[in-house]
């Protein structure tokens, strides 16, 4: 899916050799979403990119981060990724597995979720997220799948993480439907709105990681990954996108970091005994 | 009080055609058996109620079973679309069905509140979304103490439950356990229920806080090892994984899927499923 | 994340004057060993919320501790009346205090609520009673789909909730077992929490749906075997009723009360549960 | 407690043989109750003489009946009376244990409970319920324990009876406190108020059982126990009780029942390790 184009290399040293390795954009991202969490968070996880970098931090700086999916698992560990939200590895490694009314009451409304991760097929500038429909409700080009717990993760968790994949198609000027509210209109609009959580407070995409405006709240890229210009990251945005005044480089994977990702993948491959 | 049923007799003697149905089961412990069973007995203009249609209600709507649907997220759970879902929506075929489109939130709530025997379930939610522009079952009530504005919606009350679980002992009391997603609030809040199990035990063995149905909550047991294939049984056999990447391709197209269901559904019985609980089966479709 | 402390440092810490307290277990698993420290460290002019007071909050308002309870069945369970609590109420002796009154149902589902992060509890309740005549944090409002009037009080979130249950592990993770009551509601409503517990483990060995506070919810752990006493903990030892119905006479008068209160309380420490863990222990008072 | 002039005997046969065996009008009063109970039905038990009659009915003739005891205990099958709501005993032979929300949530407002057994310090004429005190709210002369669950069982069960010790200074005029409605002021008053529940369908006492008439709903005599007069009864009343046509004679306790109950109780004294 990634051309050779959008593959990178870090130089890594063994016996006094020096090899290059690559990895993908997709890769970065991943590694890029997983070292924004630390070893004191409540996550709350959807499957995918988000399940993907929260595992990659648990195995790597954040050991004792706690996993919950909406299934129910409190503390999950699991060994592969799971397929579903609900697979048996979630349960079986969690420390006590509740009843869904439960988790979005108690562990969800309840305020318990430092951070929740998202996606979505759309994105607008203040982050809000559509995953319900392209086209008119009514009579959707694309049907979507729908809100499943993004809705009220968006405005419940202390904080948001977005992962997806940028390009005109889903980071656009105008959302064809809000199924999760990000900063709304931006500025102090969730506080208006009598939200006291932070809504989205990171993007990671494949090409840079923005973070909101302190005060407009308008997504603005700090750092760009490895190879990637500012040309790219306008390029792949359906809005005017504002850039940092000096935007870093993504610090670029570690070797272990790539190492234990790829792992995972591999065993979760396995697992699910299919290609993927 | 739970009579023990074959299951074309409890499909045939509980559901009727134009009913309110939940099949429930969060990934785990979904009641495909018993779905395919639906399918077989030719039930018609349902309303197909379940937090995440998956594969299960997939299959109802493309075989026509279905007038309404109400859900919360409609994917191939790390797969991708539900097809059949999607041709009826986009294009009406078999026939066109009408959405009614919560959250996850919403929904694990209206079945709180239908186990709780409430009219509706109040809780934080659907700020700032469009879900309530385009669902009028979605409304707003201010808390009397604070004024603080929040989310209402129906409680869950279908005629008919219908979920799979691990064990049943003799005297009908029922074992769920693993990810119980909402099975009781589903069994508690509808007016019949029917629970296929993976087998009928002398004793449940259960701890002293396990989740429980008793025999006085339940209409019909089924005895159907396997019956939840390809969602799993903790305890009796593993999601495959493999069956629902296959299915993308299976629903993607009309003629595959119609021939599918006759060769897998139609053609066949309940008794196929116990096959399923060989690991190896399945991996080739 | 909690820490492993010593009753005293913990009390000591987390519950100051004028605090709204909860000390839940509804007859199994009641945190005495607690309520003996918070007597001994002199707190005052606490708001006491505990559905059934029991003998636990009868010695609290005894001893001066509390301007207020929040409450929905004061007696002693199968005994009779609670004599301090009555006296407080009927007489302002040791001082008087300020009730607030409801049903379980309400309490139940005010603490479910309050675990919630909702502001306030809705359900079917109150038809007919007088109680919200004399309560006005009783209020009712409508159901935007039926227009059915419902009950609503507000959600409890006390500033410390102290209850006890069987086991941690040494990541501080808890297990309540068998009747849990409102326990968990109590400590995921509350600002801080401190957790009285049997003994400490390596592994906690539970089921996958068993009741489990994870060690993130709770701030402070203390290992006091026995400290149930009279209440029990299942596995470990038994409801001692001689006590309960010794209680009557030791109650009834406020010498013998203070008498009583001075030598089983003030003047030991939280080790002498240790003993009343042994069955014989205690029948004789 | 009783004096002797309280006692009553039946006869039974031994071997040829007529006895005379004495029972009281509390054991009456807790046979009479225990009878109304079906194998169907789903109890929902308070303490003292309702577990007493509901554990009777399941030793006699209801074995399959369902106690369900506030505290959270489902299917209980204790083979001692408990002291309290929530004894050990409870949980450890009921199918399984809930949450007390989820109690009174699911089972309770559910409308899962066929019946609920009830006592007060005062009841009048219309089944309307008093535990709450004697004398004002504000400044009561003496202060009962207060609803507990009886509030909501008043309304939410399918049926209520009324287990309570007869006089006048509990079968009222007028309750000094409403705490758990009844047939409210009769008639159709419950309908009225939204109510489809049936409240009181059953009155039993140490000297009577009475039923709601079906049209004023006034608690009317339906039988006496044997040995009881119309004039104890009325004697026993606060208000002008009303008698049905031909109130019959109480069936008197049979000796299976007196034996099992007399058992029960022994049980139950020696596991609680005092005299009472």
């Amino acid at each position: 899916m990634w051309g050779r184009k959008s593959l990178q290399t870090i130089e890594i040293r063994r016996l006094g050799w020096r090899f290059k390795m690559r990895y993908s954009r997709n890769e970065m991202m991943t590694i890029a979403a997983a070292r924004a969490l630390g070893n004191d968070d409540v996550c709350f996880v959807g499957i995918g990119l988000p399940s993907a970098a929260a595992n990659l931090a648990r195995s790597i700086h954040a050991p004792d981060i706690t996993l919950i999916y909406e299934s129910g698992t409190i503390g999950a560990r699991p060994d592969v990724l799971p397929l579903s939200i609900g697979d048996s590895e979630l349960c079986e490694t969690a420390r006590t597995t509740v009843a869904v009314p439960e988790m979005f009451r108690y562990w969800l409304q309840g305020g318990r979720i430092s951070v929740g991760f998202l996606s979505a097929a759309q994105l607008d500038r203040f982050g809000n997220l559509n995953t319900t429909v392209i086209g008119p409700y009514e009579n959707p080009k694309v049907r979507l799948p729908g809100s499943g717990g993004a809705t009220e993760m968006a405005t419940s968790c202390g904080e948001i993480f977005i992962v997806m994949r940028q390009s005109t198609r889903s980071f656009v000027e105008k959302l064809d439907f809000m199924t999760s509210l990000g900063h709304g209109t931006g500025g102090d609009d969730r506080a208006r709105r009598g939200i006291n959580t932070k809504g989205p407070t990171l993007v990671v995409t494949d090409f840079c990681v923005m973070k909101p405006d302190p005060k407009t709240k308008e997504l603005t890229v700090v750092s760009l990954h490895p190879g990637v210009s500012r040309e790219d990251v306008v390029n792949n945005t359906g809005w005017d996108i504002r850039f940092n005044n000096n935007p870093s480089e993504t610090s670029p994977p570690k070797e272990e970091e790539l190492a234990i990702l790829r792992a995972l993948n591999e065993r979760t491959a396995l697992a699910h005994g299919g290609s993927n | 009080m739970a009579q023990f049923l074959s299951l074309s007799a409890a499909i045939e003697e509980y559901l009727c055609d134009g009913d309110t149905v939940v099949m429930e089961g969060f990934t785990h412990l979904i009641p495909f058996a018993a779905g395919h069973e639906v399918i077989r007995q030719n039930r018609s203009d349902l309303t197909l109620v379940r937090m995440t249609p998956d594969l299960i209600y997939d299959q109802l709507v493309g075989m026509g079973c279905a007038k309404k649907l109400k859900f919360s997220w409609a994917g191939n759970p790390g797969v991708g679309s539900l097809h059949r879902l999607r041709d009826a929506i986009e294009k009406g075929w078999p026939n066109s069905i009408e959405i009614e489109e919560h959250s996850h939130a919403a929904m694990a709530n209206a079945f709180e509140a239908g186990a709780a025997g409430l009219p509706c379930a109040v809780f934080r939610g659907y700020r700032g979304s469009d879900l309530p522009k385009v669902n009028p079952n979605i409304k707003f009530i201010n808390c009397p103490f604070t004024g603080e504005e929040l989310a209402s919606v129906p409680a869950i009350n279908a005629d008919v439950a219908i979920v799979h679980a691990q064990r049943a002992d003799r005297d009908g009391n029922v074992l769920v356990e693993g990810i119980v997603g909402v099975q009781k609030e589903a069994v508690l809040g509808a007016k019949k229920s029917i629970v296929t199990v993976e087998e009928v035990v002398d004793d449940l063995a259960t701890g002293p806080n396990s989740v429980i149905l008793p025999a006085w909550t339940i209409d019909a047991i089924v005895e159907v090892p396997g019956g939840a294939f390809p969602s799993y049984a903790a305890g009796y056999y593993k999601r495959n994984n493999a069956f629902y990447k296959a299915w993308d391709a299976i629903s993607r197209n009309r003629d595959i899927f119609q021939s599918w269901m006759k060769e897998h559904v139609l053609d066949v019985g309940p008794e196929v499923f116990a096959n399923h609980r060989n690991p190896a089966a399945w991996v080739e479709i």
